[in-house]
């Protein structure tokens, strides 16, 4: 009798074959449950080129892999950093024309996730988006048709497929079942949509612990390809249920690139640290042990 | 009583929502959320909203917290609403009503979020349209905007991210059959709406401090004006008490 | 200031004006979670002509209904009496072409369903139903186009929406706010689907208990229309977490559905009782307590 | 050691399936549930199975249950799958194999679960196609039937619910490219494939206490044969250990 394969694997083992060019998404909602610890160390090992599709309202990680040059095509539905404002290294690298910019909204990203997850071929909305300029800017995206059961015209928009994506939740098991605290956003969407899940979790727990609650789980292992275990994987977000976001740490990093130097941010907080315990440790245990107690 | 610019936009708010409206607030939208709440306490009780990305439906959370999808607006809530279930409600028109809002309007209500100037040369990028498409499905979209001046309000946008009433019978046509458009503004220096025979904004209050001539400079276009224009009701002390519950650090009057 | 409208009512009250011809969907999958009290008071109150859009696994119900001469048009996928076989009174109402049959399948009935919940005209399928007899046999269901993004064939199917659906949950609050302990089936597709939510409910609650908890609400009041309490309201079926099957009962209603004799479990189970709180008397006390020692 | 035909087609049915296939199984489908669950504690750990409408993936209910759909099935399992996830899974080829059947079957593999006879004239109904038509999306179709007879293998099925091998080009080319169509079929007398140059129905084996005659005679087509047919190798008694520990009560005995 063989044994059940476990999934664990370091952020690095991971990461490692995501190749340049490659599709990624990184789940999370604001900044709530981005999959921080993971795209940090996409940083880490310089991935190139990446074409981002990200969730529907998103902004830092995108700003902070712009900034790390690693970024060539960028899908947009709302990319800001929430109360702060909007995400400096994409106004600047949108305005300077260094990406390319798809202009879609958030139900065409989350209906063309759908498609994918869903194994549909495209999929047909009421015309609204025809009222706009987004078909005009995006013409690859929207496309007017017609509806062969009532003649009116409707508008398809195209299955959106990540080669991989990122997720994090409070709690996992070896074998990739996650559980997140604050319930789904859109994780069960994007993980049957992408090629590959990376799923990081603050804690590795039983599985034992998993099945005494199938309900709870929001992540079922079977579409998972690796488990990394990442305590303040969100940091400096927030893990919904864990801890809150270190709102100082996130004006450190709005400044730094609203100056144009989130290179010394990077530096600082990610190429200095070989790897995310390393990271913490520059934190500090004591700064980040009070963003627990939160509400 | 005293009351902040704030404070009056919450209640003025509040008295716009009706009681069964269900609705949703997203990003920087403390005023807007203070108002829903106040609705639910007073006029609305059968009201029903969306906090932002928390999904929080009928949140009760005690302080008003600066970020939208924070999950500690769990607090209290009834469900945790899917973006699964916020998008069918959108498509749908099950919300019967929402708070947008853009870096740009125009005098029939279409608004841009996307850039100022033309993205395809020289231009200042806003931060992506999100769901103003939506102001063509939602029955009544009631447009929140945190400042009032001539680079905002536009006579024409540089980026259609959701269409107003200047659309033509075509566009009309491309709209759900329930969706009335945008429908009301309100800004800190007054409210408009879109009641002219050719849907123009139309000045509808002022609020106390303010005059009909400062809110028309502040406009980039020749805001409608028809018959006498009223003063906003200042809040009552029995609202101003409830708001300042739901407020209780007092961020509304900062 | 106003109160809250409590949406409590009584099955009758909740049932009366859905009218003969009304589009009906009763929720649960298999012997599980189907709202019967629900079921039994349209029986009661003989409305008409019915066409019932069934979920993709299901029969009681709708056999029952059949038999009661409450059905004109009939969406099948599966329809039978899962362990028990073929559902008798279908069988023979299909065979008799007493009824309008449109043979669909499980994930036709499944996107119809999540077109008409998510607002969309109509659903793109890859093409493998082409492969089958139901487009030659449903050509209003099938529709066969193309892809304007591939050039490649696809298929159309329509948005499917009920009039009313009817829901059953172990909880639920005045206010329409629901609790299934087994987790969701297809419950939230269901009542965004449907123009109207009746919701039955085990246990009523109060509103605080819910709040507690809004993670495991399945089913958010605000699309729920009334509220009918109803403990047993899956009986003979089960109530996940709650109850399980009455298995004579349901052979009962088989041997007797076999000899078409249903009218026969109708006269004795739903026309001589009044409401669901005779029948559950008729029942007995002791043999419905019997079945929450169940596994 | 003893075994019943159920037990021998469940250790006949792990036997078929690989680590790493992620499956499920519907209404009466206890052979093929103690199969799955036997080659989760022998060669396949990592195979990864749904449980019917109870949605339970990977069960470790203690009994068989008669109904798929039971809640009970949710014991010691690690999602509960709704049925979007499950039709995701059908649509993507997510599950590389499932376990279908229907009331007729025909010589290319396809399927009818709708009505012998025609639907439109005199016919016997059937309780619908349900999931059949994923003959034409799932890598692997599992085909398990609870009899064999000739009223079941039929020539040519009265109603295509599912399509076989019999398609030509244009039919295949409608299915998902990583499709193989139906592949392997076991009934209570024997398992067959479709190694055929032209995708018919082939005897693979043949279990012990049947002949090869029977099994043909028992086909309402020409089986095809080629070559010696083996025996259905019989159920080692660890396996059948294991099989007698899942099915705790018998049921694979009565």
């Amino acid at each position: 009798m063989s044994q059940r394969r476990s999934k664990l694997k370091s952020a690095a083992e991971a990461l490692a074959d995501i190749p340049d060019g490659a599709k990624v998404l990184a789940a999370g909602v604001h900044l709530s449950n981005t999959p921080m610890a993971l795209v940090r160390q996409l940083v880490r090992q310089g991935t190139k080129s990446l074409e981002i599709i990200p969730t529907p309202a998103t902004g830092l990680w995108v700003d902070m892999l712009i900034a790390a040059g690693a970024v060539s095509k960028l899908y947009v539905s709302y990319v800001g950093l929430e109360f702060l404002g909007l995400a400096p290294n994409f106004r600047r690298a949108a305005q300077e024309k260094t990406l390319q910019i798809v202009d879609v909204d958030e139900p065409t990203i989350f209906h063309g996730l759908r498609a994918a997850a869903s194994g549909l071929p495209f999929v047909a909305f009421p015309p609204f988006h025809l009222t706009t300029d987004l078909p005009r800017t995006s013409p690859d995206i929207y496309k007017e048709i017609i509806d062969p059961f009532t003649g009116k015209p409707a508008v398809a928009i195209p299955p959106l497929c990540p080669d991989v994506c990122l997720v994090h939740v409070a709690r996992a098991d070896i074998y990739g079942n996650g559980v997140s605290l604050g319930g789904r956003h859109m994780e069960d969407v994007i993980t049957k949509a992408s090629r590959r899940v990376i799923l990081s979790a603050e804690e590795i727990v039983d599985n034992a612990e998993i099945c005494r609650h199938p309900t709870h789980t929001t992540i079922p292992g079977v579409l998972v390809d690796s488990v990394v275990h990442a305590p303040f994987g969100a940091y400096p977000g927030a893990c919904p249920g864990v801890y809150g976001y270190d709102r100082p740490h996130l004006l450190e990093y709005n400044e730094l690139a609203k100056q144009n130097k989130t290179r010394e941010y990077l530096d600082r907080y990610v190429h200095a640290q070989a790897d995310e315990a390393m990271m913490l440790k520059a934190i500090g245990a004591q700064r980040l042990e009070a963003l627990r107690n939160y509400g | 009583m005293d009351f902040s610019t704030a404070e009056l936009m919450a209640v003025t708010i509040s008295q716009e929502l009706r009681d069964n409206d269900f609705t949703a607030v997203g990003t920087a939208s403390h005023i807007p959320l203070c108002g829903i709440r106040l609705a639910q306490r007073t006029h609305a009780p059968n009201l029903w909203f969306v906090y932002g990305g928390s999904g929080a439906l009928n949140s009760k959370a005690r302080q008003l917290v600066e970020m939208a999808a924070d999950f500690r607006n769990l607090e209290g809530a009834e469900y945790r609403t899917p973006l699964q279930d916020i998008i069918d409600f959108e498509f749908t028109g099950r919300f019967t009503c929402l708070f947008l809002g853009g870096m740009q309007i125009d005098q029939y209500g279409s608004m841009n979020m996307v850039a100022i100037g033309d993205p395809a040369g020289k231009h200042i990028r806003g931060p992506g349209t999100v769901g103003l498409a939506f102001t063509s499905t939602i029955p009544r979209t009631l447009v929140y905007m945190q400042h009032h001046d001539p680079r905002l309000f536009v006579r024409k946008v540089d980026f259609v991210s959701g269409r107003g009433h200047d659309g033509g019978e075509r566009l009309a046509s491309y709209r759900q059959p329930w969706c009335k458009g945008p429908t009301w503004v309100i800004t800190p220096l007054a409210t408009m709406d879109f009641e002219t025979p050719d849907r123009r904004m139309r000045l509808r209050s002022v609020h106390p401090g303010h005059t009909v001539e400062e809110v028309r400079d502040q406009t980039g276009f020749d805001l409608a004006v028809t018959g006498p224009v009223p003063t906003t009701e200042a809040p009552s002390p029995e609202r101003l008490k409830i708001i300042r519950e739901i407020d209780v650090d007092g961020v509304l009057r900062r």
